[in-house]
């Protein structure tokens, strides 16, 4: 599980829990230079029609899908905030592995809700807005399917 | 000297050998298909004219458009590289007929060394040993088990009318001679309604060795040593270098004696190439003759070096070979790989397209024999070759660091290439030791990938996996801010957000 | 054998040597400064680390911050490159202290060999000639003329306190040395306040020619031959070759023990450059010792087939210096450009910016030490060297003519450079024939660039000058459609119009 | 004098009044592949701060002023035509050398209507529409400013 946070310059990068010092720029169209915790990788990405993408790097060659949780809450956060009441659903089926609020609890946009594992990964289910819980209907180890409401934040 | 010269030919060769003029003050002529006017040897040859559509025999295989460009341009002499023109004895006569030098041998040499048959009896004629074998069919089978006794087993049984493996078979003993040869005969019937056999020696593993012949018009016949060619996908070249791994000075001159021999016997003149298979033993049979430039020449101007277009050019406006030539000694080793437009997912298909960015390796050591630019579409219609890298070191060992310090340097977004395979190649100990042979590729190819040695960082859950697979997520995460256009996702504030990537799904290719 | 070496540099020759460490299986650890995150050197490097601003002082002249990026990412060496600390005997005594090896001469030869007063003492006791004079101030005017008498005439009075040419006089003979003295010392007076005057040999248009020398910790010393470096701008070294078109097997050999001589005689281990003036008369005055690799070592490289790098790390790591060196002949010729971005029609100020696009040469006897790529911006802050263009061939005819192809096919989009300046030089019939001086290139860029001789191509009217001017119409039109967007002006429908050029205002620049 | 005719595909150029055979094609930004009667040009075009364009090819370097004479007559033709009557201007201070057309000839758009000298370069004025040549006002040799009516076009 990749964890990845913009500031003002840098990217900031969880890898499995652990945060780790990346520095990445781009040195030409789809080719990045990365530098994870100061070793220095030339990544050259390259789209495949089905979706995934091919990264060589020093002669080797990696295959990776990337799923875009923002996708599932329906929107992007971190732009223009949700209005009124957001039921938030489950995008696909899966597990709930994690409540992070209850009801009642004051929440900001892009704060945590909870966790669904789909497809083996772990994705993380945000606030779409900042305001109140005003239901939880999701619990821990419950299977969900997709539409399906998890909890309402007003 | 020359003034002008018509480059018959495209791509790499085509620039290889108007580099050559213009370093000797000769004009370059190329000629281009209409796919082929945005091509480096357009752009960078002095003149060049248009000579029909994409399709090879349409363009650069019609003679008589060569010929009214290099009338209608003053040309004095015509260059066929390789391939296309290059061993059709029509084109050295049709240069004749309009008193243009070909620079290439003389037609009748061409034909006499050039065919395999014909080359052959030139070769018992010269002493020169070939694979040994019947080339008629045999009549007689009993006979036939004799000559393999004589020739020692193993032997192969071939059909005359076969290929593809039909109706040939590998007999290990005198014992197997009968039931092989009736198996053989039957199935050479049912598969070409011709049951007749013939016999040849069976080569385990030979090496391909090449010796590089340049002989002037006043008679003068030398041997430029020898390049090893053994690494081949189906037949094909794709990695040469020069000297041999496995070939001793004794060898040297043996196998160039008998080269030069050849030569003369064909009364050749100019750049031509003997082919010989070289068993454990290091014997060494002859196989054909190339009457042209080979793609692999860069190898043997890296260790001699002498630039063999140039010397070409001399020899073809009559110049004598020096004499000091035939005590050229190499210096250390060099080795080339052929980079292509294939895709190494799909059984290395061609695959052109549009090169959108690449970059290419330099520094000590590195030649780079190129046909091609960022931002030109490599075209559908003609063979997919890129560029040749080739690595000169000290030794084998330096020369191999630096051919995959350069593979490592070089990338390619557009296009796919069969840059993997050399670097899974140089990878191989058995590569490393020079113990490769002619089927060895074909080979390893078929053995699955994780199989093959690898360095640790290789390994998924390595650095350069978690690298990957953190770039892939700031690609997919930049590509997303792009198309959305929301300039809140710009660097202007900050904005935090998460991107999670599946990295099980991260998973190395060959 | 070194683990992992920190290169306390940045541009070509970080990539250079990290190139050479990739070879050797050594991971590479690069530095860069805020405005160096994008360069090559971090790119190909194994490992890079932040080491600070833009200003070099803060960053790459920083020792503990290169310290701490060495003790932090544990290496086990510092190569320093040239330039910025490569010198700088701080360096190597601050990687003692941290238990790190330095890869290059130690501290004390450093300062002994490398200052240009020590070393001139050095070699005095060395039996080395310096340019006679006397470098202590003239206090008796009749005995600097008897001086001057001996030395033989013509010779230089100059100003202790001088620079600039301020109290300088060139004396031709014992005739004029009384007013030439006078007129030095009021103008050394007037100038500085300070008349007092010493007395040099003038060497008439001297050859700048160098030794590079190598030395292991076991007491072995050799000399790799000798390189040319006369053209010069404003002495700074623009092109260098090996071997020098001056320079006899005779005089070859007495430089070169003259230079072991000095290395021994100042303890001095890795690699190092002995600098000499050779006159008319092939007489060599040592100049200064080099502590370092040169910029020019390439030159080196291609005639001996060594790679200089590899031997300064094995050096370094305590490997001998193998005898058969000593016995090294150097192959063919070799010659080198550096190509700066620079505006040559603004006196070669640098001239920074981002790159657009460019074409690099390649092929037969071509090698790029690059240090940048397409899509880069050049900095501000440094060096604006881009890359060295190094060529060889069988000859130095052939040197220069794969040069001067070289430099045909390299453009650069987006920032200007000095490669016309080359392609200037390699036309100069002096430099054909190797007639060069440390003062020619300085004199011939006073000279107006249409006196020199051209190719008929080059001038007003040519097929050359034509194509630009339809290159420019065409361009301009395309640009105007490109602003206008009007679809109707692109090629979908036949669009008739036309556009006049002033071919009259077409006119070639240097 | 140069004057460039772009058809489907290719440019058609006059060099002096000689028609040359001109194939040009952009092989990168700011690149041209010129093939003028045969002879292959790579030439690189860098505009300057002044409006001149430096150029390069095969290591010479030529600087070149372009001056569109579409700017002359105040529009493109060749696009739409202009409508109703059309009063033509003198775009810059010169001298008429020539005249094309008499009062009462119908004229194509696009079509030459006189040649004025300009800075030793000779330009052509041509009709922003089909129409009839309803005055002449120029006369040949004569001096003329910028915004001087030479003919009207109806």
């Amino acid at each position: 599980m990749i964890e990845l946070e913009r500031d003002r310059v840098a990217w900031r990068v969880t890898l499995d829990g652990r945060t780790v010092a990346v520095d990445a720029v781009e040195t030409a169209p789809n080719t990045l230079s990365i530098l994870l915790e100061g070793q220095s990788f030339e990544i050259t990405v390259t789209p495949s029609p089905d979706g995934k993408l091919k990264l060589h790097t020093n002669g080797q060659e990696f295959t990776a899908e990337v799923i875009d949780p923002r996708a599932w809450s329906g929107r992007r956060h971190g732009a223009v905030e949700a209005e009124g009441r957001q039921q938030i659903l489950a995008p696909m089926p899966g597990k709930i592995v994690r409540l992070l609020v209850k009801e009642g609890d004051h929440v900001e946009a892009g704060q945590g809700l909870l966790v669904v594992e789909a497809m083996k990964m772990q994705n993380e289910i945000r606030s779409p807005k900042s305001g109140v819980i005003e239901r939880v209907l999701a619990k821990e180890g419950q299977p969900v399917n997709a539409g399906e409401v998890l909890c309402v934040v007003a | 000297m020359f003034k002008k010269i018509l480059i018959a030919n495209r791509g790499e060769i085509a620039v290889r050998i108007l580099r050559a003029c213009r370093e000797l003050g000769i004009r370059s002529v190329a000629v281009f298909s209409d796919v082929d006017r945005k091509s480096l040897h357009v752009r960078l040859a002095d003149e060049a004219y248009p000579i029909g559509p994409a399709p090879s025999r349409e363009s650069y295989l019609c003679i008589d458009k060569l010929m009214d460009v290099a009338r209608r341009g003053g040309c004095d002499a015509v260059h066929p590289g390789y391939g296309f023109l290059a061993e059709n004895a029509a084109l050295p006569r049709a240069c004749t007929d309009a008193g243009i030098t070909f620079i290439g041998p003389p037609a009748d040499a061409m034909e006499s060394l050039g065919s395999k048959t014909a080359g052959r009896q030139l070769a018992r004629r010269a002493d020169v040993p070939s694979v040994p074998g019947t080339n008629d069919p045999i009549e007689n089978p009993a006979e036939a088990q004799a000559l393999a006794q004589r020739m020692s087993y193993p032997v192969l049984l071939k059909a005359v009318a076969g290929g593809g493996g039909k109706g040939m078979r590998l007999v290990h003993s005198t014992a197997e001679f009968e039931s092989a040869f009736r198996d053989a005969s039957s199935e050479a019937m049912n598969a070409f309604g011709d049951d007749r056999l013939y016999l040849e020696k069976y080569l385990d593993r030979p090496h391909h060795v090449e010796i590089q012949i340049f002989a002037d018009a006043h008679g003068r016949v030398v041997s430029l040593g020898e390049r090893e060619c053994s690494v081949q996908r189906r037949h094909q070249k794709v990695i040469e270098e020069a000297p041999s791994p496995i070939v001793t000075p004794d060898l040297r001159k043996k196998m160039g004696d008998a080269a030069v021999r050849l030569a003369r016997a064909g009364r050749y003149v100019n750049a031509g190439t003997v082919e010989f298979l070289v068993d454990a033993n290091l014997n060494f049979y002859f196989l054909e003759v190339n009457t042209r430039l080979q793609v692999e020449h860069p190898v043997t101007e890296q260790v001699t070096g002498l630039d063999l277009v140039k010397l070409q050019i001399a020899i073809a406006a009559g110049h004598r070979l020096p004499f000091a030539w035939e005590s050229i000694t190499p210096r250390g080793h060099a080795m080339e790989v052929r980079l292509y437009a294939e895709d190494p997912d799909n059984d290395f298909f061609p695959s052109p397209g549009k090169i959108l960015s690449r970059n290419v390796p330099s520094g000590p050591g590195i030649r780079l024999d190129d046909g091609v630019y960022e931002g030109w579409t490599v075209p559908n219609d003609y063979d997919p070759l890129l560029s040749k890298l080739i690595a000169w070191g000290n030794s084998r060992e330096e020369a191999i660091a630096r051919l995959r310090r350069a593979l490592e340097e070089y990338t390619v977004i557009g296009i796919k290439t069969n840059a993997g395979l050399f670097r899974r190649i140089l990878d191989e100990p058995d590569f490393l030791r020079g113990e490769v042979h002619t089927r060895w590729l074909d080979d390893l190819l078929r053995r699955p990938r994780f199989a093959s040695s690898l360095a640790n960082d290789h390994r998924p859950g390595s650095a350069a996996s978690d690298a990957a697979a953190i770039a892939a997520a700031i690609w997919q995460a930049n590509q997303s801010d792009r198309q959305a256009s929301q300039p809140a996702f710009f660097a202007d504030q900050p904005s935090r957000w998460k991107l999670e990537g599946r990295r099980e799904q991260l998973d190395r290719r060959p």
